[in-house]
């Protein structure tokens, strides 16, 4: 039945290092959000003209009615966290091949005004200060790409929690 | 036309963190000649391969082509899925439905991973949409610790009700002797002061990387009868997925809409309406302990927030009222594209009352679900009569 | 044995170097909301989609997240094959006929403009003794090119000529990438990618998507002859590339043998109309044709003169993958061109009297997995 | 956004580069690494199935046709027959010293039933045909790796 290992005989391993470089198309809708980030500073969400759920990340459908988004509209630069954490284990990032800097803070971010959520960097290591229901505010750069790292990071601001 | 379709039989490898000794081929070729042995079949009786895996694990575009040697692929007709954590679940759906359309009659499942040949927590950060989440993701430890830290939001749970699971599953694998982990000793003080991975996941709350592959045999109702008299029939299978983004479900672990959705489909197919009470045994897909209290609650064993007082009240261990995940779990146990579908063996495994020292006495009817990809869900009731 | 199953609607993207302003999802969503339209059907009333894509192509762990939520699959059973779109519509066949769903929603995609599709398609090669040779897929294709013109007699003049015909149908067909009416010599001085193929007989790089809807008999009753029944399939995977004979494809043989059993097809010469391979290089279409019955076997070189000359079923004449469409979408675009012949809205590429399509989708280095279905215009017209 | 384009429907669309590098080690297993040690000595080894006979290179530990294990390996070659051969204008990143075409093929070592992919190089005529006479050229420094095998030389007719 099956392979039954030789005693005594080692197998041996072939290294190969994955290099790729992909030119990702952001598309019309991330685009747009992008844009007005990168020359205003602001963010943006497309809500459903039938549930009415205001999307970030904007996309071309809401997938729980199925209506195609038409409408743009303004999103606070102020937010909550519904996830929340701070990394510790060292990992291999796959967008450099080489070990990420740890540790950093991370969240799901709800801006005030969305009905989703978006992944960013917290401003914070300290555990029990990086929670869910914590404000925070969007730390925007003054230099800007018309990326997501125009947002540095999330800052936690005083105050009670949500 | 359509027929009912049974569970045949299993093969599973000794999963572990590394085999040294074996590549792709040869790992997935030891689980299938287990199942074949186990069914008492020749390979030339198969009429199909459904296969399943994760590619970037391994680093290959059709590892199942390269590896075709090694699962009797050979001018067979076969299918490759790849739905990726829940793909052993959705291989095992893809399975059930060509059997059960009457396409195929006798059908092989397999599923499997190697990560120890690839980078698992790098390959997982891939799962991340490059614009909007992969520079911020942490692999599968990012994920859970997020989603971990709304559930503790929503529900009150506590470290130590999650240190309870780890120990549940490991002492629970330890009488497996199919699984990676095996750790009868492990008490929960031990996990309670393992490393803080990320809050509020430690070491030992979550899943081990392992290698590992599994294999099942899927017939027809006639074909099933005439090939073993203990077998677990498919009762009802349900899929939900999820919206595009990691973030839009609203309170992602707490309250998971592709779960219930799938479990609440199943349980209405089978005529189940009190799950804990007419579920005999639970494989359930936990890769953190925290993941295991919040998936009581969306599949229904107990109300909101209560997931905590199932451990502590001792209703899920071996001895329990409803016993999950009797064979150590994925806390145990994860080779990812074999993961889900050792959910579906282990379960059959119980309800052919093959499972040896981790058996459930008098199991009849058993719950699987999946969890992978975005939050997504498979689910599957087996039983031991076809209705 | 005949599945019961119906494609009611079949739509494809424009097929283009780089969609470079489509996202994934925006690429994908453009074909659904045209079926919708298309058919009429709501999405709230399909509750079973099955999505085919590649990590590798996608630059994404898990590709399909990209698209499960603009296929509608948001609490809905969705699926994907990593393998060409036309085993995810075998797939989705095989759920409607086990009763399990009314309608399955089946979707491709791929932009092999955003990898480098040498690295991409290098993953296919073994890790221990292959990918240290830099290999790719149009090197093994030339390598087989080479193979099978040796044991065919099929010369760089006869590719020559596949690839004039094909550039010169695709001029009929509004979504194709590469058409134009090239002289033989125009093909035979492209430059060469991996010698015997060149630039003009290898299908260029490209980007787009196709959606199909299929559903049960009882569904597809209300669109009349807009529904086309799925009267076989097949498909079986052969030994890798460097263990068979690559001048013959044994898996397609198969294949083709599997899908015609069940629509009980017993001459393919006369019984097809219409055939749409999967070629995406020249010498691609006699292998297959050979291998599908089409051609004798070791004739394709024959076949090559004798199909020119309208004998048996009109090849391709959408233009075929040789002018451009993605891997991985490929099969789903033959079946989409299969539809669009049966219900007679292919429009200036129009088969006359199209009733019975072969189509054909591959996988793998050299062909190695290969997958054939049988489709009929109407219902159990037969 | 690296790029910016205006798009059919007027719209500005972007793109963002980005790498992916994934560090794989794969585990050979016990027939190929027969094959990748048997390298060091200037031999090819090809496993036979004890059921029907087939010799495989890369050699395979189990039978998938008969679904038998596989434990005898034999060396083939180191001669051989080219089956197919295409040549790569330019050259290629992994073969750096290669200054171009490369040439690959497919060759059928003698005593073998599979094919093993390398690099050809032409006989002192420059010549290269399908059924020529190959022949392998080994490097001085052998680590067990496939490109111990510096390529097939194509061997003089007659």
């Amino acid at each position: 039945m099956g392979i039954k290992p030789i005693a005594g005989e080692e197998s041996i391993r072939v290294p190969f290092l994955m290099k790729m470089e992909f030119e990702y198309a952001v598309g019309v809708y991330a685009t747009h959000f992008f844009q007005e980030l990168k020359d205003h500073g602001r963010l943006t969400g497309v809500r459903c003209p039938g549930c009415r759920r205001v999307y970030i990340p904007p996309r071309p459908v809401c997938g729980i009615c199925f209506e195609p988004m038409t409408e743009w509209v303004p999103l606070s630069d102020e937010g909550v966290l519904v996830g929340a954490t701070v990394i510790r284990l060292p990992f291999v990032d796959p967008m450099t091949g080489k070990q990420r800097p740890v540790p950093y803070g991370m969240g799901i971010i709800r801006l005030d005004g969305a009905a989703t959520g978006i992944f960013h960097f917290v401003d914070e290591t300290d555990e029990t200060k990086v929670r869910v229901g914590r404000r925070v505010k969007a730390n925007i750069r003054t230099e800007r790409q018309g990326n997501l790292q125009d947002i540095i990071n999330f800052r936690l601001m005083d105050g009670p929690h949500e | 036309m359509s027929q009912k379709v049974a569970i045949v039989a299993t093969g599973q490898t000794k999963h572990t963190s590394k085999r040294k000794d074996v590549n792709v081929r040869e790992l997935i070729n030891e689980a299938v000649s287990r199942c074949l042995a186990d069914a008492d079949l020749r390979m030339d009786q198969v009429d199909a391969v459904l296969i399943g895996n994760m590619e970037p694990f391994e680093g290959f575009m059709f590892p199942e082509l390269w590896s075709i040697e090694g699962w009797g692929g050979y001018l067979k007709p076969s299918v490759k899925i790849n739905t990726g954590g829940t793909v052993g679940a959705a291989t095992t759906a893809a399975a059930y439905y060509y059997v059960a359309s009457g396409i195929y009659d006798t059908v092989l499942t397999v599923g499997f991973e190697k990560q120890s040949d690839g980078n698992s927590q790098a390959a997982m950060t891939a799962i991340g949409e490059p614009m909007w989440e992969r520079s911020v993701m942490a692999g599968a430890i990012g994920n859970w610790s997020m989603m971990a830290s709304t559930y503790i939001a929503e529900s009150g749970a506590t470290m130590e009700q999650a240190a309870k699971i780890a120990v549940k599953a490991r002492h629970n694998g330890a009488r497996n002797p199919f699984a990676h982990l095996h750790m009868p000793d492990l008490t929960v003080d031990d996990v309670m002061k393992s490393d803080l991975l990320a809050w509020p996941v430690r070491r030992l709350d979550m899943c081990p990387t392992s290698d590992g592959a599994v294999s099942m045999l899927l017939c027809g109702e006639s074909v099933a009868k005439r090939r073993s008299s203990r077998l677990a029939w498919i009762r009802a299978t349900a899929t939900a997925h999820e919206q595009q983004y990691m973030g839009d479900s609203p309170k992602r672990l707490a309250v998971m809409r592709a779960q219930i959705a799938a479990s609440q489909r199943v349980y209405k197919m089978a005529g189940i309406k009190n799950p804990l009470k007419e579920l005999d045994v639970a494989e359930i897909y936990e890769p953190a302990t925290w993941a295991e209290l919040a998936m009581y609650e969306n599949l229904g064993f107990c109300e909101r927030g209560q997931g905590g007082k199932l451990i502590d009240a001792g209703v899920t261990t071996m001895e329990g009222e409803l016993p999950v995940n009797p064979s150590g779990g994925v806390l145990c146990t994860n080779p990812i594209g074999a993961t889900a579908m050792i959910r579906v063996a282990e379960a059959a495994l119980q309800v052919m009352g093959k499972a040896g020292a981790h058996q459930v006495s008098n199991v009849r009817t058993a719950l699987v679900c999946s969890y992978g990809g975005n939050a997504w869900s498979d689910a599957f009731i087996l039983s031991d009569s076809p209705s | 044995m005949s599945l019961g199953v119906a494609i009611v609607g079949a739509v494809q993207t424009r097929y283009e170097t780089n969609k470079v302003h489509l996202a994934v999802n925006e690429l994908v969503y453009e074909v659904v909301a045209e079926l919708l339209r298309q058919t009429g059907v709501k999405m709230a009333d399909i509750y079973s989609q099955v999505t085919a894509s590649q990590d590798w192509f996608d630059g994404k762990t898990i590709s399909s997240m990209s698209v499960s939520e603009v296929v509608g699959g948001y609490l809905k059973s969705e699926s994907k094959t990593a393998a060409d779109g036309i085993q995810a519509m075998f797939y989705g066949a095989a759920r409607i006929a086990s009763g399990s769903f009314e309608y399955t929603l089946v979707a491709a995609h791929c932009k092999e403009s955003e990898g480098q599709r040498t690295a991409v398609t290098s993953t296919m090669f073994d890790p221990f003794c292959q990918r240290q040779l830099g290999l790719h897929d149009h090197i093994a294709s030339a390598l087989q090119a080479r193979r099978y013109m040796e044991v065919s007699g099929v010369t760089e003049e006869d590719l020559a000529e596949i690839s004039r015909r094909r550039h010169k149908d695709a001029m009929k067909n509004g979504k194709s990438l590469r058409k134009g009416g090239f002289t033989l010599r125009q093909i035979l001085d492209s430059p060469v990618v991996a010698g015997p193929l060149r630039e003009m007989t290898v299908g260029p790089s490209c980007d787009g998507a196709c959606a199909i809807l299929l559903a049960s008999p009882k569904q597809a009753k209300a669109f009349g002859d807009r529904a086309v029944e799925i009267a076989g399939i097949g498909n079986a995977a052969d030994a890798y590339w460097t263990e068979r004979e690559l001048g013959r494809s044994v898996a397609l043989e198969h294949a083709a043998g599997r899908a015609y059993r069940m629509a009980k097809i017993e001459d393919p010469r006369s019984e097809f109309q219409v055939a749409e391979i999967s070629a995406r290089c020249a010498y691609e279409e006699p292998l297959y044709a050979e291998a599908l019955g089409l051609a004798s076997a070791g004739k394709g070189r024959k076949w090559v003169e004798t199909s020119g000359n309208g004998q048996g079923p009109r090849i391709n004449p959408s233009g075929g993958a040789i002018t451009g469409n993605p891997t991985t979408v490929s099969g789903l675009t033959r079946v989409v061109e299969a539809w669009l012949q049966l219900t007679g809205s292919a429009g200036a590429h129009q088969v006359a009297d199209a009733r019975t399509a072969l189509v054909h989708g591959v996988d793998g280095i050299c062909g190695q997995a290969q997958s054939v279905a049988v489709l009929r215009r109407g219902l159990g017209e037969r | 956004m690296n790029n910016q384009t205006t798009n059919p429907i007027g719209a500005v669309a972007a793109t963002v580069r980005q790498k992916i590098e994934l560090p794989y080690s794969y585990v050979a297993g016990r027939a190929v690494t027969r094959f990748l040690l048997g390298l060091k000595s200037k031999l090819f080894y090809a496993s036979v199935c004890g059921s029907c006979g087939r010799k495989n290179v890369l050699p395979l530990s189990f039978c998938g046709r008969c679904w038998k294990p596989i434990d005898r390996y034999v060396p083939v070659g180191p001669r051989g027959t080219l089956e197919s051969f295409a040549s790569v204008p330019g050259g290629v990143a992994e073969l750096p010293h290669i200054a171009g075409p490369v040439v690959y093929g497919l060759v059928r070592l003698d005593g073998a039933d599979t094919l093993l992919a390398h690099v050809i190089t032409a006989d002192a005529e420059g010549k290269i045909r399908c059924g020529a006479r190959v022949e392998a050229v080994w490097r001085e420094e052998r680590t067990g790796s496939i490109l111990d095998v510096e390529a097939f030389r194509v061997l003089r007719e007659g």
